[in-house]
């Protein structure tokens, strides 16, 4: 498919539905401060300890928030009767939703980057970890959506789906927050940044085809 | 084989004489392993005295888990690709003797873990990579089973278990890469079997073969357990085709009336 | 007059679950036709209209199509944030067409809520919408599934006139219809 | 409203509802099991570490389960047009929403409580704290559903609402989980209990006629 | 004929937005009575509607209620993963009804597909689904939104018939309508 068009397109539209579910960037950057704020709550307030495991504990927030977020992408366009227009119109349904997958990953996966410092900040973790933990949460929050992506996808014509895109999408998640965590602990030079990156090469090579099968699947 | 038994009448033939055998022989390989494993062969102190005797369900019972998800995702992929219904079938049977055996995999283990790692074992299973991949291996399971149950016709159960299969198994090794990276110190027993595996710092020492005592044991215990599995599958497939036949002939009555 | 074939089905037959909808189906369509699927609540119009679209896979027989597609369903595709402008707007652009969208909406008489979202529209100027993408882009075969659901009477001989220029200009419509009707069909296929 | 038979039957509903999401029980039970699962990934696995903040990270689980299933229930009566019906009937629409929560809540919710044994055994968690983290779980999970009702009430007229849910519901889970993890630390006979207790209570009186008010909002 | 008034609207108005859809409105429907409302498409019927069934509220003016009403709205209020079945008993215990389900299914031809999830449902059949909800409580006023969308000539029928029996048995119905039906009005109102 070599017109672009149709991506680009996709790709606003689902940005604009994102914007559309709220005040846009706000509803993610604040499900992040609040399960950032509760994290305290849960664990007691022993700073070391917060220091340790907080940025793992994020590491759920955004696996979280994947898929929460994605639940309703595809159903919605099955519910309203788009998904038909998207296949008919003949261009490639991977590349159409993951162009969707990316947009809303912009919205509510990357917000999480741009409040490590803040959270790192009140949870203590040194400052030496705060870029290699971005970048970490950057690409396992793509690689999150992408896998989520597949799960959403598959169930689009599940009535609640929330809880069955969980479980299938768990086992996908391991790699990237393994890899995700070791990239923050261990920095940039450490084998977890290379292994990271592959995984999410992998997860954009395979999740495309997946969530076009499935969709097409969904629509019948 | 394979291409012989795709034809769903030749496969209710062959399995209603294949059940008995397979059962038949796998219960006796099984019990034979387990009476040799539990009652004849010496217990190795080493390996956590009587409780070591678990081994003899519990390597079984993990090449087996893994082998059937390989199984599960080729059925699936034979199914997409030149739709055999039969495949579908089996791929729908494989999931929960799978599931069963990874658990099965999972207690046996546990039970040897008691003795051979101490008291307080249960913290090391989340320490140790071996384990986690089987666990991550049952969720993979657990997935397949909960996508097909939420799928209203079989059709679609059909085609969107066999991407979820398929796109699982290609996760397999990356998922297994990741949790030994994660924990490269195991606990558990390197592959002495086969005296590949383990990694690099693995001990020699562990790396020598199994006594024959033992590995003859585990071999019976291994076929026997695959024997019992496949009749297990054989039959939750015959059901299946039974129930897919008589929504036929309900669906057809209903047409005339 | 008969213009080339646009669509032709051969042995087309459809289950839904167990049940056989219809089968053995032969279905050819040429420019310039206008064809009523006919048929009781759930005879299988939609279905085969979804089989015709592609969107369904044939349990039985063959679909070849010759010529680009409009597809119109029961749902109309609207994004509840979308306003009826944006709407059209953005499948103009996945379509590279460069059409007036203001004359379209202008077409549609969806001038006046033309900046509503389509959540707050009422049902049939949701439909007006749905319809106008039909003019965004040229396209020989139109596939309507009860397209005058819901219209008023203005509407009816609004679609009813596109429907008839779209037939005069060598293209063919294939609709699912319900009672009488305003459009004058060459052809009915009774499901 | 004396007469029961609209509740129970909407209870009934709502059962059959989260049921036909999937296979029954089994998604929730592995949505908790898969959480508890990706926790040493994430934290690292040691052992004294993960028997103390299991328990509290199965907190964040049991608060993201309520959200992500409470998201759709209203948001799906109104655009099916049930909502419709049931303000018509006449009856209680608040007793009518917070029965419709009870049951998700028992689907969704109350399965962490039956896997909160295992769970704990595998994270190493003393057996005496076990059955106070039951109660817990049992008590703020309701708490947490309540919440998410009114939040998921709120959003029914909003396009995508996970998001939006957790931002809103988020504060109002600070305290059962507070309380909830003292619970689980001291016992049956700590301040944690009563306090618990309360704050459930406040849920129980508040979140109802809130969830009322938000849906009729919603129908306007 | 003129029964007891059922329902009564003074001086009723709607705002949408910012904009006046009608004001000054006044409808008085007694036993007995078909009323219709007619009007372009967004003029404002299905807000008068659900202003009439307390759905949503009056800008201007009061109504007053004297009897029980069955809602019937563009949307029919059937969960993707009820069948008929499930759906009818469950508003019938709802409204304490005891009537035969089996009876109401096979009254609106829903027998065959009365096991099928609504999600699998064709327009036409959960349309009847939702018309079968009528039939479980005996309810003086009835309020329907364009009853006879995606149904069939069986179907319109059924419906027709329907209206005039409980019109007959000194009920009252009020309908939003397009073109041309097979109802006799008593009373048409035109937005
Ligand atoms: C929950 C606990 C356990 C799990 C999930 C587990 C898992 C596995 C798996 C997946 C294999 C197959 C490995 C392979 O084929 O290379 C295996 C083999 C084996 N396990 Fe375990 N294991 C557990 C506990 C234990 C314990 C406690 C012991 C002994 C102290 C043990 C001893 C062995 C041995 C000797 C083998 C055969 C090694 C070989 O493959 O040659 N396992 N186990
Ligand atoms: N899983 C299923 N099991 C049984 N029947 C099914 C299933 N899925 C669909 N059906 C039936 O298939 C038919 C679908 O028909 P379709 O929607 O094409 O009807 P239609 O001709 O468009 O009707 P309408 O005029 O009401 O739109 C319906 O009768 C429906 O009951
Ligand atoms: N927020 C808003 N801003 C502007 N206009 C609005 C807004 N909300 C609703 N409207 C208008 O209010 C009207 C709603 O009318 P309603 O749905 O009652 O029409 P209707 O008579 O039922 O039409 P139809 O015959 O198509 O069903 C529409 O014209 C819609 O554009
Ligand atoms: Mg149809
Ligand atoms: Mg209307």
């Amino acid at each position: 498919m070599t017109n672009p068009a149709p991506l680009s397109s996709a790709f606003r539209q689902a940005l604009s539905e994102a914007w559309a579910g709220g005040s846009g960037l706000l509803l993610p950057l604040g499900f992040f401060a609040g399960t950032a704020m509760l994290i305290p709550f849960s664990l007691g307030s022993d700073a070391e300890l917060l220091a340790r495991i907080g940025p793992g504990i994020l590491w759920l927030a955004l696996a979280l928030a994947s898929m929460v977020t994605l639940e309703r992408v595809f159903q919605a366009d099955l519910q309203d009767g788009a998904l038909d227009l998207w296949i008919q119109s003949g261009d490639s349904i991977s590349l159409i939703a993951t162009s969707k997958t990316f947009a809303h990953w912009l919205v509510s996966g990357l917000p999480l980057v741009i409040l490590t410092p803040a959270i790192g900040y009140m949870l203590g973790v040194p400052v030496g970890q705060m870029l290699p933990a971005m970048l970490g949460y950057a690409m396992g929050g793509l690689t999150f959506f992408l896998w989520g992506g597949v799960a959403a996808a598959l169930s689009a014509s599940v009535a609640r789906a929330g809880l069955l895109i969980a479980v299938i999408a768990l086992p996908f998640f391991v790699p990237a927050i393994i890899f995700g965590v070791r990239v923050a602990e261990e920095g940039l030079n450490g084998v977890g940044l290379p292994f990271l990156g592959a995984s999410m090469l992998f997860a954009l090579g395979v999740a495309p085809p997946a969530m076009g099968a499935a969709l097409r699947l969904a629509a019948e | 084989m394979w291409s012989f038994l795709a034809n769903p009448h030749r496969f209710m033939g062959f399995s209603r004489f294949a059940i008995p055998i397979c059962f038949a022989i796998g219960a006796l390989l099984v019990g034979w392993s387990l009476y040799n494993g539990l009652l004849v062969v010496p217990p190795d102190e080493a390996q956590g005295g009587d409780l070591m005797r678990a081994m003899f369900t519990h390597v079984p019972s993990a090449w087996l888990c893994m082998g059937l998800y390989a199984g599960l995702a080729v059925a699936s992929f034979v199914w997409f690709i030149w739709r055999h219904e039969l495949a579908d079938v089996a791929a729908r049977a494989i999931a929960p003797i799978g599931a069963g055996y990874t658990a099965l995999c999972f207690i046996t283990g546990s039970i040897w873990g008691q003795k051979g790692w101490g008291q307080g074992w249960h913290n090391l299973i989340l320490g140790d990579s071996r384990l986690m991949s089987v666990l991550v291996l049952f969720f993979l399971f657990l997935g397949y089973i909960a996508l097909r149950a939420a799928m209203e016709t079989r059709q679609k159960a059909a085609k969107a278990g066999a991407i979820l299969a398929m796109i699982g198994l290609i996760n397999v090794p990356i998922i297994k890469v990741s949790v030994d990276l994660w924990q490269t110190t195991t606990i558990h027993q390197p592959s002495s079997v086969l005296k590949i595996g383990g990694g690099s710092d693995v001990p020699e020492d562990k790396k020598q073969g199994m006594n024959p005592v033992y590995l003859q044991q585990l071999l019976w215990g291994f076929a026997g357990h695959g024997l019992l599995a496949s009749a297990l599958i054989f039959m939750l497939m015959r059901a299946e085709i039974y129930s897919q036949r008589s929504d036929r002939l309900l669906a057809a009555r209903l047409e005339g009336g | 007059m008969s213009g080339e074939v646009l669509i032709e089905a051969q042995a087309v037959g459809a289950m839904r679950g167990e049940r056989l909808l219809f089968r053995n189906l032969d279905l050819e369509v040429r420019a310039g036709e206008t064809v009523l699927l006919r048929g009781a609540n759930g005879s299988g119009k939609t279905t085969l209209l979804r089989q015709l679209a592609g969107l369904s896979e044939v349990a039985t027989g063959v679909i070849s199509r010759s010529a680009a597609q409009h597809w119109l369903g029961h749902t109309n595709g609207l994004k509840a944030h979308e306003t009826p402008r944006t709407h059209l707007r953005h499948w103009a652009r996945v379509w590279g067409s460069d059409v007036d969208i203001d004359g379209v909406l202008e077409r549609m008489a969806m001038t006046r809520p033309a900046d509503v979202p389509c959540r707050m529209l009422s049902a049939g100027q949701k439909r007006r919408t749905a319809l106008g993408r039909l003019l965004l882009v040229e396209r020989p075969l139109w596939l309507l599934d009860e397209p005058f659901n819901a219209l008023d009477a203005a509407g009816r001989d609004l679609l009813a006139g596109m429907i008839e220029a779209h037939c005069d200009l060598s293209g063919a419509v294939i609709a699912a219809l319900h009672g009488d009707t305003p459009v004058a069909a060459s052809r009915e296929v009774v499901l």
